[in-house]
């Protein structure tokens, strides 16, 4: 395909996207938004997880603190504007993240994840017990703010704007030597990387996409709880978004999270009881089908010229990481 | 003779890196131990010694990766001792690992870019400067054609020219290279040493660490001999080679006495005149291999391979890096599949065999790199050698076999194999395989990452098996000791047998005189 | 806090590591030996309760007596599991696996719920919550036996892995798969018994939680992060490892849990982290 | 032309799903309620409540509404026991399939999601399950609790003790972190208080917890007259269970949530003997209402012939079904489908039903209608012991120590 084309077809798309709202339901409208929301999540985590190579598994702690931030500035004494109160919950999503991770980011694989983890967890109890602020358990709600088409606009433009951001990284220097720590740490060292800087930055972009997420679902859902917004759950949205459609990709996450929020949406709607079911399932025949993502058997196959998919593809991906 | 060019010999420089009292400890052990070594800036500096004598280790520390325990650096002036890696990366330093640490998922031109970006000259580089910058390094290492393939495409003599490369494109004055030429043939050798001399004439300051006598021989201004964490020697690498704590240690006496006969270090022994095989007996066929064709995914690297190994014989399969003797090796065990022809052994055909059916048959396979179960002791993994068999009552018996062909393993049975040196993995490798009672026994690669000693003594220990009874087909790179260990031999050339013949036939052809030997 | 109420204290966490010990034994095999962080784990104990609460229910089957049933079960299952699903993906990168169980772990939970339902169920037998006193402290008969158990399957598996012929084989499988099989090692096989026996273990546990702790289908969730938690403590590759972390995670927890019970999980988290940082490698892991 | 279809992919989602309009004659509600995860069985509680009273009101015909009949039909939803959940579900319902009410989902944390969203599309919602005052302290003005309020759970207990024993004199209350326990705890400590007592011991724990032994050995440790639990069901048992094995035995054990499930003495069997537990609903309790069941009993005994699985009622279903009620008192009242006008119905009501009396106070909760308490006694029974004027049996007191037990 043609750069030209190419450029075209986004450009529909984005038209498509911007009109969406004028012609559906105002509850799909909020589907789609959930869809772009958990984009952004992706987004963000697929900089630690995807490209860093490093399994972050306590990114719901800065979808937490990006909530509450915003949250609490819009409804204190000071009565923040909702932009800027995202920004400080983006801002201070980013501090922690930096101080969290010099020491964390020297852990590896699982021990990574762990300690992720328990950051999340022991935020998600600091926020359940600190009255004086967050008003414990009980949470707090942020004022009604009712156009659809306000956090749909609000979210289209983060994912863009996440996009080319992930695009640009994906080409820098930084892009670059996070790959190199991914793929190993030491020979990147070796190879001038400040290891420990690349990595941090890295956590640090993920906690900020992550905190925007927080501070507009918290906008949107008005009632903020540390239950709720400090979730296991949102973490392995992320992680599955990006899966799925593919870590380390440019487009990978977004690709991921529409097919993980629309299916998921669907058999919600479709199956009463048996959704999780239902849900798992799609979730083991993707892994055992398509280990990798979607994206990196699209991108593979596009460097060679090939045609992009066919159903055989499936079988050789389960002979290729299989044992007998 | 060799048409190697004959080393410049460079005027000694002021010191580029000073190294004093080095020491490095893990727990209570002294991998490193005290070394005081002075790099000058211009030279190529040789260094050898025993596996687990500390070098790469001391590359470890000098490059950062390890903090040492006690002991100052300075290099280029600057005391560099708790300077972390990547700021030493950018002071002009650089290195490539024995282990190779290529960026797997990459390309091999993104490999070599990430070093341009990060290194000596980084910082004003933009991203496609570095990628530019890249391909003049490739075209330099002849990676060239390969800079569109991911890490995991290429074969371990590429990922070697990576390692190279990208160290290279760090733009560094001081260059650690941890054995690039291991495995290599003894043409890739000549070659390989071509591209370190014009490396160095460049102006790049170089530590070579290599087994590779001949090579290092060939390029060392100077020659640092390291054993258990200490400098034994240092100077003039043919005094070196003639200072009987170094024969000791390192070389063997069967080495000394080989170079002082020839009285050239680049002189291969007469053919014939020290065969340990004894003369082949005329058994049965028990390895019979017709038209076999395998690979990995969709890349083929055997094709059409027929050769047949006969009871009681060695036989040598000799062949450039990248020929597909591992390859063939697996395809014979069944751990890869074969794309086509077939596999016969003791007249039963096991093409289509499961790799333990292929054990249970009596083919047993030790693989290249040992692959110990390094968490298990060394009487453990001896006992995985029986995981298949039956006859309690002769497993006893055949430890006791085992431990008195080898009786530095009784000595460490409780030891964990992983802390073993490397002469002594091997034999452990061997000992696992000779308890599963081989008929067959496929050597991949033995004396690979081994010092002279090690390797002379594990080649007696092969004919030994020999003489038992036990047939074994032997992958060798280093031809020489190979064929001089065989009864018969085959040559793989890009996935195809080109030529056989008895080892004395072989090594008389001029053309794999040439070819392998660099004669 | 009084001597009593110390000594109290101490017994109970000393009663909870052998539970955790059990809970986290068959994460840690699966985890050491194939490097699956299985999330399914959870649910393994929960499908184990379940076993033994039905068999008491329905046919008035000891609890304890049901342990091997609840064993044989799971290890069953566990079998069919790698076999048929885990082994296909085995070779893809670590979180394919990570999200495979995930997978399973959400079908599992639910098809339990919509079976069985969301009832909190528990095992009442004639003896629950009774025990003997050691001066002012209580021991509770069920949690005794429970340590008990949990120390007799410790044990026993490590003498599994050391001493028997299949044993060897998981344990060398782990350490290098293609060289096992050069040693005539069927892998799929090896590995199938591996996440079995995981699965056994997480059916015993279960068994014996069912005793303890009143359960629905939601309750793995929290064992399988306990268990993430305590092999991370301990550090892989060793049957003692996962006791040493199971005791020290009961310790903090109970210790915590006794001074501050409203940020009990941010500070037993928070310990865990610290000692992570410190510790990389897990309290008794080693690097070799 | 890859990519573009690639890119196209969430565009797909575009034609997916639209659902039937309804039929004419019908009044939709809808409700989200927890059918799997941690609630899952009192969420199963709340929609039998809710379909009882809905089939109920439509086999007596229906709403009269300007002289025409309309039936009621509920949309439902599972939140799998997670409020973000709720609040998307609420959207879904209000903006997809176009329902005219809600029913509240189970529980407070869920109810103070809900409330946002339906007053941000200003439709009304009952809710029967979530009592957090926190909910109602917000000024919304769509949201309303049949139920009362939280900090009333145990005040009950307190009193009754207090009348069986005048010696009482210490109180320990341990409760769960989340929004309702927490006001439930909060509630009982100040009223013990209030009433002279001393709370010697006053702890949350974090929702989730699976082990209560450190709490438990630090109250035996003050040796409580009474210690009172506020949690849910999953608590209530494990605090039993442990205070059996550790050998605490106050002279009173009550929980806010727990004794009045059927399950409760299921799991514990006879070591539920002498439990007490708040009920905002029993059977026994003697009402006489304008509703289709007149009475406590009256509902008790229709209901088990519709769904033969139940032996008791938990107070959950009851309390659904009294939220239909008040909903269609209130349509009848305002006449007209206009969720604001029903708003203003619902905010007038004052009707006295099975359930006990529904009125909303200005913030939207019932706190007219008083909290029972149940004992479950050695008879393998279980009565209301308090209020005095409606007890079935005189209370058991003290609870026997655990192992001076048969």
């Amino acid at each position: 395909m043609k750069r030209g084309t190419q450029v075209a077809a986004f450009a529909l798309l984005l038209a498509l996207l911007v009109v969406l709202p004028r012609f559906v339901s105002s509850y799909k409208l909020l589907t789609y938004t959930r869809f772009l929301i958990l984009a952004l999540m992706a987004q963000g985590w697929n900089f630690i997880g995807g490209y860093t190579g490093y399994a972050a598994f306590g990114n719901v702690a800065y979808f937490g603190i990006g909530a509450y931030t915003t949250g609490l500035l819009m409804i204190g004494k000071w009565h923040v504007p909702f932009f800027p109160a995202l920004a400080a919950g983006a801002l201070l999503s980013a501090l922690v993240a930096i101080l969290l991770g010099l020491p964390i980011l020297r852990l590896k694989g699982h021990y990574f994840a762990i300690a992720t983890l328990g950051v999340a967890e022991a935020l998600s109890q600091v926020a359940d017990t600190w009255d004086s602020v967050t008003d414990g358990s009980t949470g707090i709600d942020l004022p009604l703010k009712t156009e659809g088409e306000f956090f749909y606009y609000t979210a289209l433009a983060l994912v863009i704007g996440g996009l080319a951001l992930t695009w640009a990284f994906s080409r820098s220097k930084l892009g670059n030597g996070c790959v190199a720590i991914r793929e190993d740490q030491d020979a990147a060292r070796m190879l001038g990387i400040n290891t420990t800087f690349f990595k941090v930055i890295a956590y640090a972009l993920s906690a900020v996409f992550a905190a925007l997420a927080g501070g507009l679902t918290a906008y949107q859902n008005i009632h903020v709880t540390p239950g709720d917004f400090f979730r296991i759950d949102y973490t392995l949205q992320m992680i599955i978004a990006t899966i799925i459609g593919g870590a380390g990709t440019v487009l990978g996450p977004v690709l991921g999270a529409a097919v993980y929020q629309l299916l998921s949406t669907y058999v919600w709607s479709k199956f009463l009881e048996l959704h999780p079911t239902v849900l798992g399932l799609i979730i083991v025949l993707f892994i055992v089908f398509l280990p990798r993502g979607l994206m990196t058997v699209l991108a593979r196959k596009r460097q060679r010229g090939e045609r992009p998919f066919r159903m055989s593809d499936l079988l050789a991906n389960v002979r290729a990481h299989r044992v007998t | 003779m060799s048409a190697l060019p004959s080393p410049v010999r460079r005027i000694p420089g002021d010191s580029i890196l000073e190294a004093r009292g080095i020491t490095k400890r893990f727990g209570g052990l002294a991998a490193v131990d005290g070394i005081d070594l002075t790099i000058r800036r211009g030279e190529i500096l040789g260094v050898i010694g025993p596996n687990g004598a500390g070098k790469t280790t001391f590359v470890n520390c000098m490059t950062g990766l390890d903090k040492p325990t006690a002991g100052t650096i300075v290099f280029n002036g600057q005391d560099i001792t708790k300077t972390p890696s990547y700021r030493i990366g950018r002071l002009g330093m650089a290195r490539t690992f024995q282990v190779v640490k290529p960026l797997r998922q990459l390309t091999v031109r993104e490999n070599v870019a990430t070093g341009a970006m990060f290194g000596a000259r980084g910082k004003g580089r933009s991203a496609a400067q570095a990628r530019h910058e890249a391909d003049e390094v490739l075209e330099r290492v002849g990676l060239a054609e390969m800079r569109g393939r991911t890490a995991t495409e290429l074969t371990i003599l590429d990922l070697k020219r990576l390692e190279l490369a990208k160290a290279l494109a760090m733009d560094p004055q001081l260059l650690f290279l941890d054995e690039v030429m291991a495995g290599l043939n003894q043409s890739e050798i000549e070659k390989a040493m071509e591209l370190i001399l014009s490396i160095n004439r460049s102006g790049v300051t170089l530590f070579v660490i290599e087994h590779v006598m001949k090579a290092i021989m060939g390029i060392s201004d100077r020659l640092v001999v390291l054993h258990y964490g200490r400098k034994i020697a240092e100077g003039n690498p043919k005094d070196i080679v003639e200072s009987p704590a170094v024969i000791e240690a390192y070389l063997g006496e069967r080495y000394a006495h080989r170079t002082q006969a020839a009285g050239d270090v680049n002189a291969p022994i007469e053919p014939g005149t020290s065969l340990k095989a004894p003369p082949a007996p005329a058994g049965d066929t028990l390895l019979e291999v017709k038209g076999l064709a395998s690979g990995y995914g969709e890349v083929q690297i055997l094709r059409d391979v027929s050769l047949e190994v006969k009871d009681r014989e060695v036989v040598a399969l000799i062949g450039a890096n990248g020929a597909g003797k591992t390859t063939l090796l697996w395809t014979i065990s069944q751990l890869l599949k074969p794309m086509g022809g077939s596999v016969r052994f003791a007249g039963r055909d096991i093409t289509a065999a499961r790799p333990e059916e292929v054990v249970g048959a009596g083919v047993v396979h030790v693989p290249q790199g040992r692959r110990l179960f390094a968490g298990l002791t060394v009487k453990e993994n001896l006992m995985q050698g029986v995981y298949l068999r039956r006859d309690a009552e002769r497993i006893e018996q055949d430890f006791e076999r085992v431990f008195s062909l080898l009786p530095r393993l009784k000595e460490r049975a409780g030891q964990l194999a992983g802390r073993l040196s490397g002469g002594e993995q091997q034999m452990c490798a061997i000992g696992r395989g000779l308890m599963s009672r081989p008929r067959l026994l496929l050597i991949d690669e033995l004396s690979l990452g081994l010092a002279p000693l090690v390797v002379d003594s594990l080649l007696d220990l092969i004919t030994e098996i020999n003489r038992e009874g036990t047939t074994v087909l032997l992958v060798e790179q280093d031809v020489q000791v190979a064929l001089e260990h065989a009864h018969r031999g085959y040559v793989l050339e890009t996935g195809r047998i080109v030529q056989t013949g008895s080892a004395a036939e072989l090594l008389d052809d001029p053309r794999i005189r040439q070819a392998y030997l660099g004669l | 806090m009084g001597g009593a109420e110390l000594g109290q204290i101490f017994v109970n966490a000393l009663l909870l590591s052998g539970i955790l010990a059990l809970v986290a034994l068959g994460f840690s095999l699966v985890w050491g030996i194939m490097n699956i962080v299985n999330l399914a784990h959870g649910a393994f104990i929960v499908l184990g309760a379940y076993i033994t609460f039905f068999l008491h229910e329905l046919l008035g089957v000891d609890p304890f007596l049901s342990i091997p049933i609840a064993m044989l079960a799971l290890f069953t299952l566990g079998w069919g599991i790698q076999l048929g699903l885990i082994n296909q993906v085995i070779r893809a990168p670590l979180l394919a696996t990570f999200l495979l169980t995930f997978g399973l772990e959400l079908l599992i939970v639910n098809l339990i719920n919509y079976f069985f339902k969301a009832d909190l169920r528990s095992v009442t037998t004639a003896y629950s919550g009774t025990g003997f006193t050691l001066g002012p402290v209580r021991v509770p008969y069920i949690r005794l036996g429970a340590l008990a158990v949990s120390l007799v399957l410790v044990a026993g598996l490590a003498w599994y892995l050391k001493m028997t012929r299949v044993g060897r084989a998981i344990r060398a499988t782990g350490m290098d798969l293609d060289a096992a099989r050069l040693t005539g090692v069927k892998v799929a096989t090896i590995y199938a018994a591996t996440f079995a026996i995981g699965a056994g273990m997480a059916g015993a546990a279960g068994s014996l939680l069912s005793m303890i702790v009143p359960f629905d289908p939601t309750l793995g969730g929290t064992y399988t992060q306990r268990a993430f938690a305590i092999c991370v403590l301990g550090g892989l590759g060793n049957v003692a490892n996962v006791v040493i972390g199971a005791a020290i995670f009961a310790f903090v927890d109970v210790f915590v849990g006794a001074r501050l019970p409203s940020l009990s999980r941010a500070v037993t988290f928070g310990i865990l982290v610290l000692l992570l940082i410190l510790r990389p490698q897990g309290i008794a892991g080693k690097t070799v | 032309m890859k990519r573009t279809a690639l890119l196209a992919l969430p565009a797909l989602a575009l034609v997916l799903g639209t659902f039937p309009a309804l039929a004419e004659d019908t009044i939709s509600f809808g409700a989200a309620v927890s059918l799997t995860g941690k609630t899952a069985k009192e969420g199963e509680y709340t929609r039998d409540g809710y379909n009882f009273a809905v089939e109920t009101v439509n086999a007596q015909g229906g709403i009269v509404l300007g002289g025409k009949k309309y039936k009621i039909a509920v949309k439902y939803y599972d939140d799998e026991s997670k409020s973000e959940s709720t609040a998307q579900l609420i959207e879904k319902l209000i903006n997809e399939d176009k329902v005219t009410f809600i029913l509240g989902p189970y529980g407070s944390a869920p109810s103070g999601t809900a409330a946002p969203i339906c007053e941000k599309y200003k439709i009304p919602m009952i809710e029967a399950n979530g009592s957090a005052e926190s909910i109602f302290s917000k000024g919304y003005k769509y949201t309303f609790a049949v139920l009362s309020p939280a900090k009333l759970y145990l005040k009950g207990l307190i009193d009754l003790v207090m009348s069986k024993d005048k010696s009482v004199r210490t109180v320990a209350v341990l409760g769960e972190n989340e929004p309702f326990s927490k006001e439930v705890a909060g509630g009982a400590a100040d009223y013990a208080r209030e009433r002279g007592l001393n709370v010697v011991y006053q702890e949350l724990y974090p929702s989730g917890t699976q082990d209560v032994s450190a709490l438990l050995t630090e109250i035996k440790g003050k040796n409580p007259d009474i210690v009172l639990g506020a949690g849910h069901l999953q608590d209530s048992l494990l605090i039993v269970k442990q205070a059996k094995d550790l050998g605490v035995s106050p002279k009173a054990m009550g929980f806010s949530v727990g004794p009045s499930s059927p399950e409760f003495r299921a799991n514990l069997k006879s070591n539920a003997d002498y439990i007490f537990g708040s009920t905002q609903w029993t059977e026994a309790l003697k009402y006489n209402g304008g509703d289709p069941w007149k009475t406590p009993k009256g509902y008790a005994v229709a209901f088990r012939a519709k769904n033969p699985k139940y032996g008791d009622i938990p107070y959950q279903v009851a309390e659904s079904s009294a939220a239909v009620i008040a909903f269609c008192r209130a349509i009848e009242n305002a006449g007209t489908l206009d969720p604001a006008k029903v708003r203003d119905a619902i905010a007038a009501l004052d009707i006295m039903t099975f359930y006990g009396q529904i009125k909303f106070d200005s913030r939207g909760i019932n706190t007219f209608k008083p909290m029972a308490i149940e004992q479950l006694q050695p008879d393998g029974h279980k009565y209301t012991v308090f209020p005095s004027s409606v007890a079935e049996k005189d209370a058991l007191y003290p609870m026997p120590a655990w192992d001076k037990r048969k």
